[in-house]
């Protein structure tokens, strides 16, 4: 199979699909990704060397909304992905094999394609003792993972499952779960956080690494910053209540009818990366805080276990009781009247010395 | 019953943010670049934060010139150049007909509207393939 | 843990925690010490009258001698003011003592509450060089001083920075500015019962008896 | 009426030796700490913890201090004063001791020897600083506790310590209760009605060293008055003197012993009302101070001299004619009497009584700026040029009433500004109010007198 | 016992699930065993956490059904409290549970099913032209034309060819079991892609009024999605909400696609590929047990009247007795643990009612083989799913319930669809009892769902109209009006079937929480009577191996039930106790 050596281009102008197809794929990229107009004509020459990327999609303590989104992609949309720019290797939602038709699938990908293809992985995953949690054919997840990985080029984590432990790591844990990274440590990892993560965001962040071969600039949790360098409030439509101090009250008042800022009623935004507020969801025109609802700070760490919950406001503490406090009264109320009363006796001794 | 029953009004248009303006003399800038040392340029429109009435306006200020291109390719996009030679007004859609990015390109000819060297090569090669088998004329 | 989750959690609870029973404790200590009888003929009128009234007339210097404090009294009230206003009407912070008193109210735009702050951190920064080139004022004052000084003003400033997204050129996340910002208000909150700062609570004790014990000479406090 | 030049010279002379004279009290430093500590904090309540913890050391008070109004330095920071007390408490008694002890430095007989020119020299206790106080700190209220504090760690100043020791023998300056007895013969012997030591009377009157010293005329205004609203009044040779250097020094038995024998006196003859002569401290000494050192109510009204005649005036009881020579004054209020006592309006209606224009200084009456040497700092000899500061302040405050004579109603207050006088050639009149209601009687109004007042 | 087959993973589902199976000398499965080899914890999660932050953390159980869980929750919050929504607001769920039916059924059908009957590799065999004549005589859906078809052909072709196959690597190409024409099998392909298209299409319904799919936002007491009819609330400027006059229009067309994407491909795409597969109309029953938890009200939960599913169950396929369901009856509802890796305190055997449950994780102890393992232990437990009967009865849920439901029910536009396709495939009433019956009654109820939606709409746009907005009931939102302690029971149809979560509420928080779900119900393993769930049940009826090392078969009868694994599986742990025990070795 003397084809299987062909590069993107060379598999492009094959069906017929023309050098303007890159530009234009890599233009609209451009646009997504933040990078200058500039740039999109070098990734295409970058891109049309490139074979179409392996990529092999481990799917571990997930709820497979990662894959449900990614189905979502208007940007490129999915089909366009698999069909022409990546091979999508092993996936359990969309693959056609199954069983060990699908595991062979897998092992064969890595054998081509070793060193260069992409791990993909959903879902955390239940580490050492606990690793029994969770098993795809018969062997642990953590297994499955430390053999994927051992040979690839990079690894994506798509969810915050993956990236950072997510819903199973929630507290108090109970399988043990953990992030790829706490698994990893000899590989790039690229983590797109989120619960689920925008569609654009993965495609997006896959389609760097396939035009331009190298691991797109990150923050210090991993992410790309491209996607995740300004916080839902920064690009939020409903920013300007927040500067006029117009905030909904509740759910369903004037203030929510009006827009305004959801804030009070728990919104996450302003500590929340991601670029729902920009990108939007679902060729919608909305993301969630537009349609209603406060941000739940799903792309950050942790944020299952965030103090108050999803509809306390972000500025309220995690403070403990009024129980607590009138405790502290008390014991404060104790302790001064303790040392009224040693001081009046120590007055009172004064007074008596003076007489003496 | 239907959605024109609803009793409210529905203000279609927003209102101009001056964005327009603005651009214009950016654009300005990049054409002077232009024409001194043939350098082209590129605003990505829909990075910035320009409501449609902005965009309704630029396009207004800009108008519509001599040339007309489509391009059909995962989708389609779409090229005129405005009132302003050398202004390019750039549409692209995607698969679904939804419109994907838009931008103004400063140049003599957008660079998707070029043939690339690839392409050409790969078409000679494809005709050359389709030619009758003339084996001693083709071979040199 | 996050930095912004310790912030909000524990430290929360237990700066709320000492700043309670650090309040209460110095209360009972002070109220709970002896008290000296007067065996003289009281002058005046009603020493509670007088009393209530000296919490109201104290709120400005009396008008004879205001010429000399002015500076004093305008930035004092000016800083005050501000702070008031950026601690009471800015609308996170309303939540936040919703979550504590259990009722909240309506908040000021953002705008005003920024140039509040802004304003207090300027006549804040004014007071801090006059506190050290003033003849009275650097004899007089010490590390609480400086202290109280410097707990006050840094949650002004963290939350002008947190608000600001200042410092993102350094890699300083809003949540961490968010954190630091919570957690200097946490270092008021603990500093709060220990030194001058306690004043809020004593200042009306304290007025009403000077008014008290000044009418018993017949003499308006 | 006037003061007599010769005995003004003359007491100034001797008030120069007084430090000479003293014996200093000999006590081990430890002691001397250890007692001061005691006073302090035996002295301490509620209340005044509760002002001590609520400084913000905004500087306010110093600003309304004449002894920092004229000389801008912060140490006289009329607060700061009040540090040792400050640190003893919060290392004593403050609820927060435990924390407060780790940084609060104990007091050493070297900060007993610092502040002991801010205790006295450079506080007239007169109480300034306490109506400006935004928190409501009463300072001038705590003054005399360090003051106590300094006497039982035996550091009061030579001149106050002299004075208090000479009140324990029962002369001042030299003088008792014969020089007394000596100048009421002698002006008995010019004419006077002088009722003394009568076993009943309504009224008992006051004198003060320095009238019986100095300013004799302001005595016999007082005996005019009296026998003028023929009132049933006497002096008592077992209880005339009302300067009270037990109060000023800090020594509160002196203070109880000097007012106990004005009380029992008044006791002795049953009067109804005792009145100070114009000497300030006096009044709040008597009035205010002794019954709670003494810890009995006083079975008599007190009254300073200006709110006697006051009073007087008021119930239309002294006519007064109108005062000649002089048109426009300015009342000098002496800060023991209204700021301290509440004595204000009296005095004003006996000048208006008389005839003058009262022309009131920028700050006046509660607010009056003291004269520099109220509470004892008069006779501390090393203040002469802080009250001299002080003088020229008032000085030029009077002088921008443009009023033709100041009217005092203390002795100190007076002597005061007749020391500023001199030392700067100012050529206004200073004049005692006392005098001016004796020179201007009238005599043609039929006695009102019902003996009793 | 001649071979054990295992399949694991199953892939083209959602979750983990591992079947295996033995098969006799003649390659016919005599027992299967079903296994969820994935448990996360979300119940266990969800203790002491506030009820109205439930839904988010339930909803992560599925990202498939994405939505199911999240609506269950706010209603067991509500149902514990009292708590009375808006019609709007139930009139919002039943949009999004429509879309949700009409997406999932669609996305299940082509993407995860559709492969299993249609060989990709032999669409590059048809003539376009060919299959522009069967597409158009099944359907006048507009995509037909003879180009379409070549243009998707040259794709597919172009991929094969490029040898990198990706999602179509290693599928059982070429097996016998696969009976479509060329031509059938292209214009299955092609609307593979066009069903992918389509969707993303559906999901902005959810994205309008939910902010985002997967995972839109749900509301304790209503729905968060507030109605902007201010003016300028539609210029997507800051004064409005994305709910707004211009998107009711938006959902008025997404329905309408819906309704014609279901009419013109999905109806007679099922219809046709089942016509080729009659024999799977006579294999792959289950447990002749169905039952219906009822949903989507016009009004509201407390009345079922206005259901369009009403509850119910059918017992051994008798469609003229209908038994009345109680969720709260401890008799009618219990779980076991005979075959699952928990431990009761009550003894292995014993069933209990959700509200009593307990669950122990114990993997070692219950038989679990250590990984790397080649074989359950069927003797003892072998998933992480436990086993809920309804009065002991194994019972099976779903589109194939709830179809058989409304039949017997006798709702007559269920009997004229239902007779019309059974008329088209020849086939009587009790074909449906079939795995192929199984997934053409998720077709037909896609349908049928799809019609109602734009009657939920127009009541919506009506109450508009007449001026309530109302959404969200705020009454009761603070947590101290609540009562001290409460428990409730929220419960739908899920596209796979009836779905219930429990919770008990103390002093504001979570104190109990555990979702009983439709996968559990049919994939669940053996019960103490060695009784099989619906999974086992269905791949025990006539189904033989052509190739052990291709088991189709298998994929086809368990992708007829639409598996969705990570619902299935749970902890619950009521006794407030931590009591996750892990053992190994």
């Amino acid at each position: 199979m003397s084809q299987r050596e062909e590069n993107l281009g060379q598999y492009m102008a094959r069906r017929g699909i023309s050098r303007r197809t890159f530009l234009k794929f890599c233009t609209v990229m451009g646009s997504t990704m933040a990078l200058s107009p500039a740039q999109a004509a070098e990734m295409a020459e970058t891109m049309a060397k490139a074979t179409r990327q392996s990529v092999i999609w481990l799917s571990f303590q997930e709820c497979t909304g990662c894959t449900e989104s990614i189905t979502r992609s208007h940007n490129p949309t999915l089909e366009s992905l698999i069909f022409d720019f990546i091979s999508l290797d092993y996936h359990h939602t969309l693959q056609a094999a199954a069983g060990d038709a699908a595991e062979h699938a897998r092992e064969e990908a890595m054998k081509k394609h070793k060193g260069k293809y992409v791990v993909v992985v959903d879902g955390s995953i239940p580490m050492g003792e606990n690793a029994h949690y969770s098993t795809i054919a018969g062997i642990t997840n953590e297994q499955m993972l430390r053999d994927t990985a051992k040979d690839c080029f990079a690894i994506v984590t798509v969810g915050t499952c993956a990236a950072f432990g997510g819903i199973p790591a929630a507290r108090p844990n109970p399988t043990g779960a953990v992030a790829v990274s706490d698994i990893i440590k000899d590989k790039p990892i690229i983590n797109v956080s989120g619960c689920p993560p925008m569609p654009q965001v993965m495609t997006g962040t896959l389609s760097h690494i396939l035009t331009f071969g190298a691991i797109p600039e990150l923050d210090h949790l991993g992410r790309p910053i491209a996607f995740f360098g300004e916080t839902i409030h920064d690009r939020c439509y409903r920013r300007p209540f927040y500067e006029k101090g117009q905030f909904a009250k509740s759910f369903d008042d004037e203030g929510a009818r009006k827009g305004w800022c959801l804030y009070e009623v728990g919104c996450k935004g302003p500590t929340t990366y991601n670029a729902c507020a920009n990108l939007k969801w679902n060729g919608a025109d909305t993301f969630p805080v537009q349609s209603g609802h406060g941000c739940l700070g799903c792309s950050e760490p942790n944020f299952w276990d965030q103090a108050g919950g999803f509809y306390a406001p972000l500025s309220v503490g995690d403070w403990g009781s009024h129980e607590v406090l009138a405790g502290a009264v008390v014991a404060g109320a104790a302790v001064g009247a303790a040392a009224a009363v040693a001081g009046r006796s120590k007055q009172k001794s004064a007074h008596e010395e003076k007489k003496s | 019953m239907s959605l024109s029953d609803i009793p409210v009004t529905v203000e279609p248009l927003q209102r101009p943010t001056g964005m327009a303006h603005a651009l214009l003399r950016e654009i300005a800038d990049h054409l002077a670049e232009l024409d001194s040392t043939g350098t082209a340029g590129a605003i990505d429109l829909s990075s910035l934060p320009m409501n449609s009435a902005d965009i309704e306006e630029l396009k207004a200020l800009l108008g519509r010139g001599e040339v007309e291109v489509g391009v059909d390719t995962v989708g389609r996009s779409e090229f005129y150049e405005t009132t302003y030679t050398g202004v390019w007004w750039a549409s692209h859609y995607g698969d679904d007909g939804s419109k994907l990015t838009e931008r103004i390109e400063i140049t003599a000819v957008p660079e998707m509207i070029k043939s690339h060297p690839d392409d050409i090569r790969n078409a000679h090669q494809r005709l050359r393939d389709a030619l009758p088998t003339d084996d001693q004329e083709t071979r040199q | 843990m996050t930095l912004l989750e310790f912030a909000r959690g524990p430290a929360m609870e237990w700066s709320l925690i000492i700043l309670v029973a650090g309040v209460v404790l110095r209360f009972a200590g002070i109220f709970l010490l002896t008290r000296h009888k007067t065996y003289f003929r009281t002058k005046g009128g009603s020493t509670l009258a007088a009393g209530l009234r000296t919490i109201g007339t104290r709120s400005a210097p009396t008008p004879d001698l205001e010429h000399r404090v002015r500076f004093s009294h305008y930035t004092g009230y000016l800083w005050h003011i501000g702070l008031f206003i950026t601690v009471l009407f800015y609308a996170p912070h309303i939540l936040f003592f919703e979550s504590i008193l259990g009722f909240g109210w309506p908040a000021l735009p953002t705008s005003v509450v920024l140039a509040a702050a802004a304003v207090t951190l300027a006549v804040l920064i004014a007071l801090l060089i006059r506190r050290m080139v003033h003849p009275v004022l650097k004899t007089i004052s010490g590390f609480d001083d400086y202290a109280s000084w410097f707990v006050t003003t840094l949650p002004l400033v963290t939350g002008l920075v947190a608000f600001g997204h200042l410092g993102a050129d350094f890699g300083w996340r809003y949540e961490t500015l968010l954190a630091v910002h919570i957690l200097s208000v946490e270092l008021l909150f603990v500093y709060f019962p220990f030194g001058k700062l306690f004043h809020p609570f004593s200042i009306w004790f304290t007025r009403y008896m000077i008014g008290g014990q000044m009418e018993q000479r017949g003499v308006r406090a | 009426m006037s003061l007599n030049r010769e005995a003004f010279n003359k007491f100034a002379e001797m008030a120069g030796q007084l430090a000479d004279m003293d014996t200093p009290v000999e006590m081990p430093d430890d002691q001397r700490v250890a007692n001061a500590k005691r006073v302090m904090m035996e002295k301490m309540d509620a209340p005044k913890a509760a002002m001590l913890e609520s400084c913000i050391h905004c500087g306010m008070c110093a600003e309304v201090c004449h002894f920092y109004m004229t000389q801008e330095d912060g140490k006289f920071t009329p607060i700061l004063k009040l540090d040792l007390l400050k640190r003893v408490y919060r290392r004593e008694l403050s609820p927060l001791r435990w924390m407060h002890r780790l940084y609060t430095r104990d007091v050493t007989i070297e900060d007993l020897e610092e502040w002991q020119e801010l205790v006295y020299d450079t506080c007239t206790v007169c109480g300034r600083c306490s109506l400006i106080c935004p928190m409501g700190i009463h300072i001038a209220a705590m003054m005399p506790i360090m003051r106590n504090a300094y006497s039982a760690a035996g550091m009061v100043p030579a001149e106050l310590h002299l004075m208090d020791s000479q009140q324990d023998q029962g002369h001042l300056f030299g003088v008792g209760k014969d020089e007394f007895i000596g100048l009421i013969e002698q002006l008995r012997s010019q004419g006077l009605e002088i009722p003394v030591d009568k076993d009943k009377a309504d009224i008992m009157v006051l004198t003060s060293v320095l009238d019986i010293m100095v300013s004799q005329d302001s005595l016999i205004a007082m005996i005019k008055i009296m026998n003028h609203l023929g009132y049933d009044w006497t002096f008592r040779t077992d209880g005339y003197e009302c300067a009270n250097f037990g109060m000023l020094s800090g020594d509160e038995e002196v203070h109880l012993k000097a007012s106990k024998k004005i009380i029992d006196a008044a006791v002795a003859c049953g009067a109804k009302k005792v009145i100070v002569a114009e000497c300030g401290h006096s009044y709040p000494a008597l009035r205010y101070e002794a019954p709670d050192i003494w810890g009995h109510a006083l079975p008599f009204e007190v009254l300073a001299t200006s709110e006697f005649l006051g009073q007087e005036v008021e119930k239309g009881t002294l006519k007064l004619k109108k005062a000649e020579g002089v048109h426009t004054v300015t009342f000098h209020d002496p800060c023991k009497n209204n700021r301290w006592g509440g004595v204000e309006k009296e005095p004003r209606a006996v000048l208006t009584a008389l005839g003058l224009e009262i022309r009131e200084p920028d700050s006046t009456g509660r607010t009056n700026i003291c004269c520099g040497g109220g509470g004892g700092a008069f006779l501390i000899n090393r203040t002469a040029d802080y009250r001299q500061r002080v003088f020229e302040l008032k000085r030029d405050q009077i002088d921008a009433t443009g009023s033709e004579a100041l009217v005092v109603t203390c002795g100190s207050c007076r002597l005061n500004f007749e020391v500023g006088k001199m030392k700067s050639n100012w050529g206004k009149p200073v004049e005692s109010l006392v005098e001016m209601v004796g020179d201007n009687l009238d005599d043609g109004a039929a006695r009102s007198g019902t003996g009793s007042p | 016992m001649a071979e054990r087959v295992v399949v694991d993973p199953i892939t083209r589902i959602e979750g983990h699930l591992r079947i295996e199976a033995a098969t006799d000398d003649a390659g016919n499965i005599s027992s299967a065993y079903s296994s969820g080899t994935m448990v996360r914890g979300i119940e266990t999660i969800l203790k002491g956490r506030d009820p109205r932050d439930a839904w988010a953390f339930a909803q992560r159980i599925c990202g498939v059904c994405t939505l199911v869980h999240g609506i269950a929750s706010v209603r067991s919050v509500e149902d514990a409290l009292n708590y009375k929504i808006p019609q709007n607001a139930q009139l919002i769920r039943n949009l999004m549970i429509g879309a949700q039916y009409v997406h999932d059924h669609v996305m299940h059908f082509y993407h995860l099913h559709a492969l299993d009957w249609v060989d990709v590799v032999s669409a590059l065999d048809a003539d376009p032209k060919k299959t522009s004549e069967l597409a158009q005589s099944i359907s006048d859906y507009a995509r037909s034309s003879p180009g379409y078809f070549k243009d998707v052909q040259k794709r597919v072709k172009e991929l094969v060819e490029s040898g990198q196959l990706g999602i179509f690597a290693n599928g059982y190409w070429g097996h016998p079991a696969y009976k479509l024409p060329p031509e059938a099998n292209l214009m299955a392909v092609a609307h593979y892609l066009d069903a992918l298209a389509w969707q993303r299409d559906v999901v902005k319904l959810h994205a309008i009024l939910g902010g985002k799919n997967p995972h839109p936002n749900f509301l304790v007491g209503g729905a968060p999605s507030p109605i902007s009819i201010d003016a300028g609330a539609t210029t997507g400027g800051a004064a409005g909400t994305a709910l707004n006059v211009v998107t009711l229009n938006t959902i008025r067309s997404i329905i309408q696609s819906m309704q014609q994407f279901v009419d013109q491909v999905y109806v007679p795409d099922t219809l046709a590929i089942a016509g080729f597969y009659k024999d799977w109309f006579a294999r792959g029953e289950g447990t002749r047990n169905f039952m219906v938890f009822g949903d989507l009200p016009e009004k509201g939960m407390d009345d079922p009247d206005s259901f369009f599913f009403k509850p119910g169950v059918i017992l051994d396929r008798d469609l003229s007795r209908i038994e009345p369901v109680d969720l709260n009856d401890p008799e009618q509802i219990k779980e076991f643990v005979s075959h699952s890796w928990y431990d009761y305190s009550t003894g292995k055997d014993a069933g209990l009612h959700p509200y009593d449950g307990e669950t122990e994780l114990n993997y070692s102890g219950r038989g679990g083989p250590a990984p790397p393992y080649k074989q359950l232990n069927v003797d003892d437990g072998y998933s992480w799913l436990k086993s809920p009967r309804w009065r002991g009865q194994a019972v099976e849920v779903g589109p194939l319930a709830r179809v058989l439901m409304l039949y017997a029910q006798g709702h007559e536009p269920t009997r004229e669809l239902a007779g019309m396709a059974l008329k088209k495939l020849d086939a009587p009433i009790e074909a449906m009892f079939s795995t192929l019956g199984r997934t053409a009654a998720r077709t037909l109820e896609s349908k049928l769902v799809a019609d109602q939606m734009m009657n939920w709409l127009d009541i919506m746009v009506a109450n508009i109209k007449a001026g309530d907005l109302k959404v969200h009931n705020e009454e009761m939102w603070d947590p101290k009006t609540w009562p001290k302690e409460a428990r409730g029971v929220g419960y739908m149809e899920a596209p796979r079937g009836a779905l219930s979560h429990y919770i008990v509420i103390k002093d504001g928080k979570i104190d109990n929480y555990q979702a009983v779900v439709p996968s559990t119900w049919n994939a669940g393993p053996r019960d103490p009577e060695n009784v099989a769930g619906p999974y086992e049940a269905a791949l025990q009826d006539n189904h033989s191996l052509h190739d052990a090392a291709q088991p189709i078969e298998i994929l086809r009868t368990i992708h007829s039930f639409d598996p969705c694994i990570a619902c299935a599986v749970h902890v619950n742990d009521p006794d407030g106790e931590e009591v996750v025990k892990v053992k190994v070795r």
